[in-house]
């Protein structure tokens, strides 16, 4: 789960990190009171979960308040990458001696948390890794000890001469990697990371992304979850305990186990097809998950055929079967559907299945070449 | 022979008493597992299907059965200390089927794991296999044959229809092990090839990668300078979108980092065959000269 | 530092652990108002830094609050081994229907905290270890994971076997080690942590004997110290950072460094004669160390003769000359003292002492035998 | 020859601008240490007396100028840090004179260290002198003499009352370690004793301990197994009271254990020549064969 510039800020803020003030509005008017509250010039920030908001116009100076009001008015409701912006994050304009950048993230390959500083900062840190790797220096904790205070001296050296920014930015950064353990974060970043004209150290951008793991046992973190900036689809399967995520493509798929259910859009794509989205109805699947899953895959209007593809193991293919049938009972499907099951009572489904007036397949290749060509004929 | 488990695999199952625990050790009891312990607190004292003992600790379980093996299926809640005390009552090998284990926590299991020597498979995997001899997990036995073929995978049922078509054209297994789809796992790719390798009865190996992470380049390498048996791979995730986790934790192309393109050119230039179906997973493996 | 129990109990309280009620009294007028407001029988209880308090006649049960003020009234101000009681700790009597032993120390042999306990509870848990050993059972804790939930249970099973009290008494252990960890204690202990006739696992009485290193940096422990408690004459030397234990013999030590401390106290007794004090005076010492020092030990009419044994290192053998100079300067010692300096600016102190008409010696043997003798003479 | 520094010790100074490390150094320097650097973060760049070069951290101050030794004179606040700085640094020995360091903090220092396979030695200790070689620390270079009498104590000042006495009658000393009088501390009376028996130019053992703690039992009994040089000890502590630090946090009577009584014993049973004052140092080595 990632969270907003503003609630990244604030429990950044909580943790002890100068962060400048700032205040979220959803409207024009709101825009234009924080300003006026502020006082001197603002800049005007999408809250936005993508990248690329700057290049996107999602993020605009205003010198005065009336200047600001105009460019909420223009940033609200603006769509970035695909998503709407409900909420800017309205925040003073700061002076900028000079951008670093410091993050902390989990590391797969050394499975550990790694802090990261680079004095290439306000740029996307991926690019300098990328073509000037030199420039960024790391350090792996001992998640059994935490950042020690010496590793964050060691890395504040690479971004500061000064001893007092040095210090400043060894405490953020002590700071940040307590904010991230606090969160359950998998990443923790302040980009930039700038000091100002007179010398002070403040984080002037935030990027904080949850481990979903972690939301059980941190109901505060998990109440920050805004559905508002989310495909109300996704959130619908969410709640289900399906994982979808919508795609361009005209083949909706419904697979068990997410390795087969990528495997299947994959398979969709060798074929000459296109998948709609990634849907996987987890392991111990009922037939209401298989409701629902169908209810998401026809409420996309770019649908053109449905795939099933459930190999049973945990998952009864009957359970299944006994899903599609069951929602399909009201209002006939008005998309071909092509059902490919094996497995854990297999015959038991092909049985529920036939009685409805379905077919099953077994063969998964089979199964995805024929969806693949009724999406083809629908279009 | 195999890998990981076998004929003297002693089984301490870690929530015997829970739905999970207690429908699949009577699946794995069925298989022919020896199921030697069930761990329940307050129920120390008690049968489970008037069969296997139950304990309130594993201490005690290890201690009255010699179990050398442990399988996790309590709540996730619960789940990282289950793994936790199984390292400390001292088995070999835990399998932990449960998922949703906080990555950071799982960031300090690992040191303490390491202390102990214990080998750790999964969180968040369907177990493994080893047809004919024990079958500690989920997997389907059904499916599985004994045979020749070593088969290791981030994923569950992805993992069964590659067994499902190996079986179905007379290609058995030595072991299935699923390593699972978390981006923090005890046993990865390098660990499985490396027992493969090492194992006579293995022939050749099956590698089924997804995207995200850099396991797949690592496994490539290690292919590349210390495997000589023939490998077969597959990767899933060709069609994902970058930044977006595909249902498993680890399955997440980050920036232009972790993509299947990359992982097949690895693959590719470890000169491990690489299926663009996972139907030609047979097809592949006679052309590497593996009989069926 | 030692806590009282009143105070053990309220950081178990802070931390968690289910502690009865209970007020602190300072007089017997208190002790019945408390009495009253619990209502029921209560235990009243001093509050001492010393064990045996309940052989000594400071622990007693009262029936009605008249009964608890009369034994207020008994056991305020009563001797405890040589400690005044200045407090009473009025609590509600228990109904006890078993008691078992809960403690977490830290262990020098295998320098890790170790949980201890025992299902024989509410006696002194070092007969037990000595005597039935098997009754104790020990986790060793790795302090970089803390006690883990499966150690708190294998200990838990030692001492319940309903799964209910089980689970209490384990939360209670992790618990209590979170506060041992808190306070930065090396010792904290519950005994005796009974199960009341409903079931209920309640801590009963607790002892926290808190690392005097960790004081510095944890000020709201460090204001739990209570020198109304302790003899003034070390509450003074420690305040100027000396280390003084009086004791019972007649030779007073002023001696720098512990270890040269303890073998000059052990050389007096050899000579036949008996030390009045421990007196460190430590390493980097000042002639105001050395006059409060003197001062200390003068202040004691036990004390017949006194000691300097000096092996000037960091310590300055100088310093410690003219601190003798200065605070015999206003009135002369009414005792005789025996002045032994070797070491670091050896030379420059006798000349100091020789001008003043002291005499100084540079063998510890020596110096040690004409203290003795003429603290014998004086007696 | 001598136990763990020598002529090859390479020395960084953590504080090496405080109030203690200045003197200390200078101190050391003129004893003929190698002092090869200094550490105190922000002065990274200047030098130290025109001599030492100073860095902002550890780390950088190894790569520099290969230290293998550390000195920790930093407060007691920062002292921790230092120590795991120094392993973190690579450096094989840090000596850490500093007091006051939290003993819970301690339990976690020891685990880091064994994993680096770095040594300690303290804290709240006067450190190391190899005399004629290098003195790392406190201990007054003045009163020591090369020679072939090892010595080991929980104490500074007793020590040198001991080291005195050796070399007033002319017994040299290979090395004169002050293990400092914590209850948790990097180096024990073993390791001393095993350095010191492999040692060619250690001949004969002093060991000085007190009351508190078992480390001097376990020294006996390493000694009647391990030690065939000959051994001197020392308890000091015979008048102390129960239940009080003796001014060293780690020198105090638990209950009834730790007393010097039972270390007495416990050297005696070993084979421990044992000392009734310090001044007899001398003529039980002598009757142990040490000559003068």
């Amino acid at each position: 789960m990632n969270l907003h510039e503003y609630q990244a800020r604030a429990l950044l803020k909580a943790a002890g990190i100068p962060v400048p003030d700032g205040e979220v509005a959803t409207a024009p008017n709101e825009v234009e009171a924080i300003a006026k509250r502020l006082g001197g010039a603002v800049v005007v920030k999408a809250q936005v979960h993508t990248g690329g908001r700057g290049k996107a116009g999602g993020v605009k100076l205003a010198k005065t308040a009336a200047e600001a009001k105009r460019h909420g008015a223009a940033i609200l409701g603006m769509q970035i990458k695909g998503l709407t912006v409900e909420k800017v994050l309205v925040a003073p304009a700061a002076e900028i001696a000079s951008e670093s950048y410091v993050g902390v993230i989990v590391d797969r390959a050394s499975q550990r948390p790694v802090m990261m500083v680079s004095p290439a900062g306000g740029v996307d840190i991926e690019e300098v890794a990328a073509k000037t790797p030199e420039k960024i220096f790391k350090a792996p904790i001992d998640p059994r000890y935490g950042l020690l205070p010496h590793q964050a001296m060691e890395l504040a050296f690479e971004l500061y001469d000064d001893v007092k920014q040095v210090r400043q930015a060894a405490t953020i950064m002590q700071q940040l990697y307590q904010a991230f353990r606090d969160a359950g974060a998998s990443l923790a970043e302040i980009n930039p990371l700038i000091t100002t004209p007179d010398g002070e150290v403040v984080a002037l951008d935030a990027k904080i992304g949850v481990d979903d793991n972690e939301l059980e046992r941190r109901p505060d973190v998990a109440a920050l979850r805004d559905t508002s900036a989310e495909d109300p689809s996704e959130v619908e399967a969410r709640e289900m305990g399906l994982s979808y995520i919508p795609l361009d493509g005209n083949v909706g798929c419904c697979v068990n186990g997410a390795g087969l259910a990528m495997a299947t859009m994959d398979l969709v794509k060798y074929y000459g097809g296109e998948p709609a989205n990634f849907l996987d109805i987890g392991g111990s699947s009922s037939p209401e998950k298989v409701v629902t899953a169908l209810k998401i895959i026809t409420a996309d209007p770019k649908v053109k055929s449905i795939l099933f593809n459930i190999f049973g193991g945990i998952t009864r293919c009957d359970d299944v079967a006994n899903g599609i049938v069951t929602a399909t009972k009201g209002a006939k499907l008005d998309r071909p559907i092509v059902i490919r099951l094996t497995g854990t009572n297999e015959e038991l489904a092909v049985n529920v299945l036939t009685k409805a007036g379905f077919e099953a397949l077994t063969d998964m290749d089979e199964a995805v070449q024929q969806a693949v060509k009724l999406a083809r004929e629908a279009a | 022979m195999s890998i990981f488990v076998d004929k003297n695999t002693k089984l301490v199952v870690q929530g015997i008493t829970g739905r999970d625990g207690s429908f699949h050790t009577r699946q794995m009891i069925e298989y022919g597992t020896q199921v030697v312990a069930g761990v329940t607190p307050g129920k120390g004292g008690q049968t489970f299907d008037d069969t296997v003992p139950i304990f309130n600790t594993v201490a005690q379980a290890v201690a009255e059965t010699g179990a050398n093996t442990s399988i996790v299926y309590v709540p996730s809640r619960f789940a990282v200390d289950a793994v936790l005390e199984a390292a400390d009552a001292g088995v070999a090998l835990i399998v932990c089927i449960t998922e949703g284990l906080p990555v950071q926590d799982m960031t300090r299991v690992m040191p303490f794991l390491a202390e102990r020597g214990t080998r750790l498979i999964g969180p968040n995997c369907p177990g493994i296999i080893s047809p004919g001899q024990s079958k500690v997990g989920i997997i389907p036995g059904q499916i599985c044959l004994e045979g020749n073929v070593g088969v290791v995978s981030r994923s569950g049922t992805l993992t069964y229809e590659v067994i499902h078509h190996l079986t179905r054209n007379g290609m058995g297994q030595s072991t299935c092990i699923g390593i699972g789809g978390d981006p923090i796992i005890g046993t990865n790719f390098i660990d499985c090839l490396e027992a493969f390798e090492a194992d006579g009865a293995t022939e050749a190996i099956v590698v089924i990668g997804e995207i995200g992470g850099t396991d797949e380049q690592n496994a490539a390498a290690y292919v590349s300078e210390h495997v000589n048996k023939p490998v077969v791979g597959f990767i899933a995730g060709r069609t994902a979108p970058p930044g977006r986790r595909m249902g498993h934790a680890g399955a997440i192309i980050s920036g232009s980092s972790g993509t299947a393109d990359e992982k097949m050119a690895a693959f590719d230039a470890a000169g491990i065959a690489v299926m663009e179906r996972p139907a030609e997973v047979v097809a592949l493996l006679k052309e590497q000269g593996v009989a069926a």
